[in-house]
């Protein structure tokens, strides 16, 4: 009420910054080797083809829904560098270059993209324990805020067993409005948990603008609510995010407890391809955001390092293009998932009677039988 | 059960922008009903329910929230205390889960806990029902929950007039209201829409089609569903909307049964606990004399709703409800 | 429905120690058991459930947090799913309301939400029923709401015995398990419980007492106020304590019925989608052609749990229920 | 885990205060009348008195539970003194001195503690209009931390009808964990509602330390997670909390927004009569807090200031001692609550067929005729 449009309230650049938008350094690089650099920049290129991708496959119906990240890649990347083997994940939906850093499986990300059951998918797509990546990825919340009391019991949960893992969690800046948000939290603040928070502010939720959202000046100070650090970072430059993300993962693996840490970034594109967020915003956001691109600065600082040449891109995205189609295809070719499969997973052991006679009506159903014939209670076992 | 009234002068309207005009006329007849939610303003909601209002009433009468279902149904309560009118969007019955504390404590609680002198004229409208293959828990259909909570009225429209007269009947009620739009009728059809408002009851079940040899009950979607099961079979079956999904309308009910001595109940909902348990339980407790079978439910399965390659198989279609009729009608005792 | 088993070495318990005893030994058994929840440590829960606990096993295995419900049930099943095997203790089920988002969708959705990796072995132990006059929503029996939600387990002890067998088997069990303590049963008496540690099934009901004719299905404090009501009137009554709440053990319902030809339920819950109502339309459903009478629900009334002064009136007590067995019994079709 | 226990982490004194322990002022008190400060006093007294009373009551078995709020007494009165008129309260349960300030009607409490039903109480005890306390208060949240949102709702409908007046809501330190806070607080900060939270801080969650509570250091930087300012004071001294409340309550008024205020206190007894607290809590506290005690240094106060002398405790409490007991008496002379109460309230207009029957139902169990003989659904209307 009375509050100023987005666009007149742009997001103070009073934050950690190490690449400035114009691929210089303000600060110290982290120590990073080349090799690793140029592994950032495939994920990077591989992000975008995969989204790309996606969105090219909703359009033609094969997905229906898809979401992407363009514009917020370095957030999700520079702390999947900063994780490591053994830890756990909790992703929002918008990390897709969080998965591929981890060899996250594409194919069978793709089946469940298209409705798939998670069981179904891992018989058709199976994998020996070592090809499974090394973070463990929980599902993303569907339900917004909802990973964050997770990932906060997971990492009392190490700490309690004495592993120096952490849980890492993403949360976009609209979602920490829901309370599990700080019911977590209190719970993290209390236990000085192994966790690590990553609010990841791309300024709108849906097509609420982030100063509707709440009053605080900057999201990452929710954290003072429950006696959690928090930094505030560009999340457009993947060096902050990487070493802002590694030292409070360092501090978590040595019993130091959790911190919060606020990546001010951009959605560039609509919410997801059922948005239309031309309805709600304006394009000078977009040029303004334009000349802040994650990928862009970290292309001319690598281009300076003479990490990469110009040449670099076309050849990654080629093979990303390759190995992505395949895995995609991989994924597709997965035959659709047989409706009992529905009956899966709910509980362990002997199924009771309701789910015995559910399960044989569907199959009588699927038969081309009347499944409602039984008056006994003995009819379908 | 209430009957078709003359429209007067109408227009051709899906179930969406039925509301949506409901929605425009009640702001424009009460200053005190504010419509809130979170992307109901400037984008008029996911589904584009609210379309338009915002620029047209403007950000005192339109209002969008920060996103806590909990802390919108706690302050559209404290506002409706004070006299305000609120028109909650809860963009899906799944979202309403991290509401229950003030679902329960608040909104459905609070005019008994005060002995009736705060009054919670509070609507929630919020969408149900499979069938459109969103996301997990987009899909959801637990009415049941809300039946079994005193102190609130549920309804649930079946076609856009229908919505039209709920919706403004719910806004002008002094009752909490539960008003349930189910994502897959918002674009089905049109029908005639009288231009004028009007209001229909929220405690009434409504005949869709008199029938002799059995009573078939449903609402929302499945309404539709078991009307072209209906169609495609040759019994005579009445076809009841059950409309008004908390309190139950149980006399027309009833009443059908007797006359029928049949009975089936169609709905999307899981079925242990669900609302057909109810429903068979007040029908074979009051009318078992008249039954010449058992009630059966056609249900979906007691599971979570499914990944949406199996969500088809999964809701009650016309052939599960055909299926539901035969084994019904076929019966001997 | 499971039998009795031999005792051994047995010693006199209420409902309350028998829950503090088995608590003790599973937390000795397993080291990966964490009794967790506000007021559980120092000061032994506000009904001294966990009283020593605290002292005995430290404040790594015996863990009091804070003031969140919903902050409490996640963080639980994030330690669970991490291998550890959380004992929660909800002070009041009324309080779970505000827990509904992570009860559902961290609770009971994310075993199937992970296709089966994620297993969610998380015992919440909360207390529920009326009869000892405290605050509003300290009283709550909404257990249809669980029994709506799929992927969890609800059991219920009626007595010491069943009391220490049960919760055992919950903590043991690799499923979400509500365990209903009824307040008014922790210390209403005493009986022989093994010293031994042992289980009860979780998906079983209990014959309390056989009987010819007419079926009597309950749990919590309403087997005893049934087993009252039964020894008052002079009917071959078979007592069921439906001890598993969700999923339902249902055949021996069927055939107890089918045997009888009469039913009876009663519970605590009001009656509008409440637990009574799956339970009277599974039976109607599945045994009607036994059926002497319709089935009869006596429960609690369609409004919020009332002032101290007309709970009484409001709980069934003996009479309620012997009215109940009456009216059935005197049926004539 | 690991944290102190409370006695080895006494509260940090470093907050707002006007008067000190011995009585004598450290900064300038508030312009207040002699006459309203003996009222303060009168308050003061009759709390004592109430609860004392209430305490017996509940031994002997006419209330089934009693919270009282001793020690705390200078947090609800200092905060009702600084309501106006048309303002509305919504009060945790320890806030007995906020309800006798405002003249709320004991009689009518004391027959809702003993298990009465509004309606039933409001029949039997009437009041005129103008015999109605003048700040509306809304039931207590038995559910803690509900009440927060329900005040933010009514502020932000006083800011959308232009009415000047300000929603007041207590809650204890320990409800603030819970996700309604927060939720609420969301909301007041994005809307500038005009609300004033205090938190009553008294050290005690029933048997949970505050400082196992939350790892913040203070309740009062919660607000910081929602851009809302907040203050920490000495809530044993009524003056700064007088103070402190009018300053936020004329902000609010003036549209500037809602303010939060830790009030640091002590909860001198057992949480209800249910409790025991020597099971899970130290003498050395007890004999801390007795030292702040709000009443003996207001008392001291105006002891030096010639407000009251020694005789006139006595005679307050006299006084009192007899209107609260004709007020209880009154009360307790309620006949009971019949039965059929609990149906009232539920739902407007005519009752549908479920509450007829079941209202028919009860009449006939209570007329002694069994209520289970319709077999069609007719027989009982
Ligand atoms: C509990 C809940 N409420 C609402 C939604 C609907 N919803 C899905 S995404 C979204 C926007 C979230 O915005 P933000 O947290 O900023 O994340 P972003 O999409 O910007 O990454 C909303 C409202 C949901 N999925 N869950
Ligand atoms: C949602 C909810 N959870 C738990 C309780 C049980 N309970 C009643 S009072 C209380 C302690 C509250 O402590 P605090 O907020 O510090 O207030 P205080 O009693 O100290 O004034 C608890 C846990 C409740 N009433 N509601
Ligand atoms: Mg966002
Ligand atoms: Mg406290």
């Amino acid at each position: 009420m009375g509050k100023k449009k987005w666009s007149e309230v742009r997001p103070s650049e009073d934050y950690r910054r190490i690449l400035r938008p114009d691929g210089t350094l303000q600060g110290k690089a982290p120590k990073v080797s080349r090799k690793e650099l140029l592994r950032w920049y495939q994920v990077f290129v591989e992000t975008r083809t995969f989204e790309e991708i996606a969105v090219r496959l909703q359009r033609r119906g094969v997905l229906s829904v898809a979401a992407v990240s363009r514009g917020e890649e370095a957030v999700g990347l520079g702390a999947a560098a900063a994780m490591k083997a053994g830890d756990w994940c909790f992703p929002s939906y918008r990390q897709n270059s969080t998965l591929l850093y981890w060899n996250a499986p594409i194919d069978r990300a793709m089946a469940g993209l298209m409705g798939n059951s998670p069981e179904h998918i891992r018989e058709h797509l199976p994998m020996t324990a070592d090809q499974l990546p090394a973070v463990t990825f929980m599902p993303y919340a569907v339900f917004l805020g909802a990973n964050i009391p997770l990932a906060v019991g997971s990492a009392m949960a190490d700490k309690l067993a004495g592993r120096d893992s952490i849980s890492l969690a993403f949360i976009g800046e609209g979602s920490t409005s829901e309370g599990d948000f700080h019911d977590g939290l209190s719970f993290a603040g209390v236990f000085d948990s192994p966790l690590v928070v990553i609010i990841q502010n791309n300024q709108w939720c849906i097509s609420m603008p982030a100063s509707k959202q709440t009053a605080a000046e900057t999201f990452a100070q929710k954290a003072v609510a429950h006696g959690i650090p928090h930094e505030r970072i560009d999340g457009n430059d993947v060096f902050t995010v990487y070493d802002t993300v590694k030292k409070a993962a360092d501090r978590a693996r040595k019993g130091q407890g959790a911190t919060v840490i606020e990546a001010v970034t951009y959605r560039m594109l609509d919410h997801n391809t059922a948005d239309s967020s031309a309805v709600y915003r304006t394009e000078d956001e977009a040029e303004y955001w334009q000349t802040l691109d994650p990928f862009d600065r970290f292309e001319k600082y690598l281009l300076a390092e003479k990490i990469i040449d110009h040449s670099t891109r076309g050849t990654l995205a080629a093979e990303a293009e390759i190995w992505l189609r395949e895995a995609i295809d991989r994924g597709r070719a997965v035959p659709p998932t047989e409706p009992p499969a529905m009956f899966e997973s709910h509980l362990h052991g002997e199924p009771g009677w309701s789910e015995r006679h559910q399960r044989a009506e569907l199959a009588a159903e699927l038969a081309g039988q009347n499944p409602f014939v039984d008056y006994t209670g003995e009819g379908l076992q | 059960m209430s009957a078709a009234i003359d429209k007067g002068q109408t227009e051709e309207l899906n179930l969406v922008t039925a509301i949506n005009q409901t929605l425009r006329q009640e702001l424009a007849r009460d200053p005190q009903v504010r419509v809130m939610g979170y992307d109901i303003g400037p984008i008029g909601g996911v589904f584009r329910a609210t379309d338009g209002l915002y620029d047209d009433f403007g950000d005192q009468q339109v209002i969008d929230t920060p996103l806590t279902e909990n802390g919108l149904i706690g302050a559209a309560v404290g506002m409706a205390m004070r006299g305000e009118r609120p028109v909650v969007e809860m963009q899906f019955l799944g979202f309403m889960y991290n509401a229950w504390g003030q679902f329960i404590y608040s909104l459905a609680n609070l005019h008994q806990k005060t002995g009736g002198l705060v009054n919670v004229p509070v609507t929630i409208r919020t969408t149900f029902g499979g069938g459109i293959k969103p996301l997990p828990f987009h899909s959801e259909s637990t009415e049941a929950y809300l039946m079994h909570t005193p102190g609130i009225r549920v309804v649930c429209p079946s076609t856009p007039y229908e919505a039209k007269g709920l919706l403004a009947a719910a806004i002008r009620c002094d009752d909490p209201v539960i008003f349930m739009e189910h994502t897959k009728l918002y674009r089905a059809f049109r029908e005639p829409v009288p231009t004028a408002d009007y209001t229909l009851p929220l405690d009434k079940c409504r005949l869709v089609k008199p029938g002799k040899e059995l009573t078939l009950i449903a609402w929302g979607n499945m309404v539709h569903v078991s009307q072209q099961a209906v169609d495609e079979l040759d019994y005579d079956v009445e076809i009841i909307d059950l409309r008004a999904i908390a309190p139950i309308d149980v006399e027309p009910l009833l009443d059908s049964v007797k006359k029928t001595g049949r009975c089936l109940i169609v709905h999307e909902a899981r079925r242990t606990a669900g609302p057909g348990a109810e429903l068979s339980a007040l029908i074979s407790e009051y009318a078992m004399e008249w039954l010449k079978a058992p009630i059966k439910r056609v249900t979906a399965f007691d599971v979570f709703f499914p990944d949406n390659q199996v969500e088809d198989v999964y809701l009650p279609g016309p052939d599960r409800v055909k299926a539901g009729i035969e084994a019904v009608m076929n019966y001997q005792f």
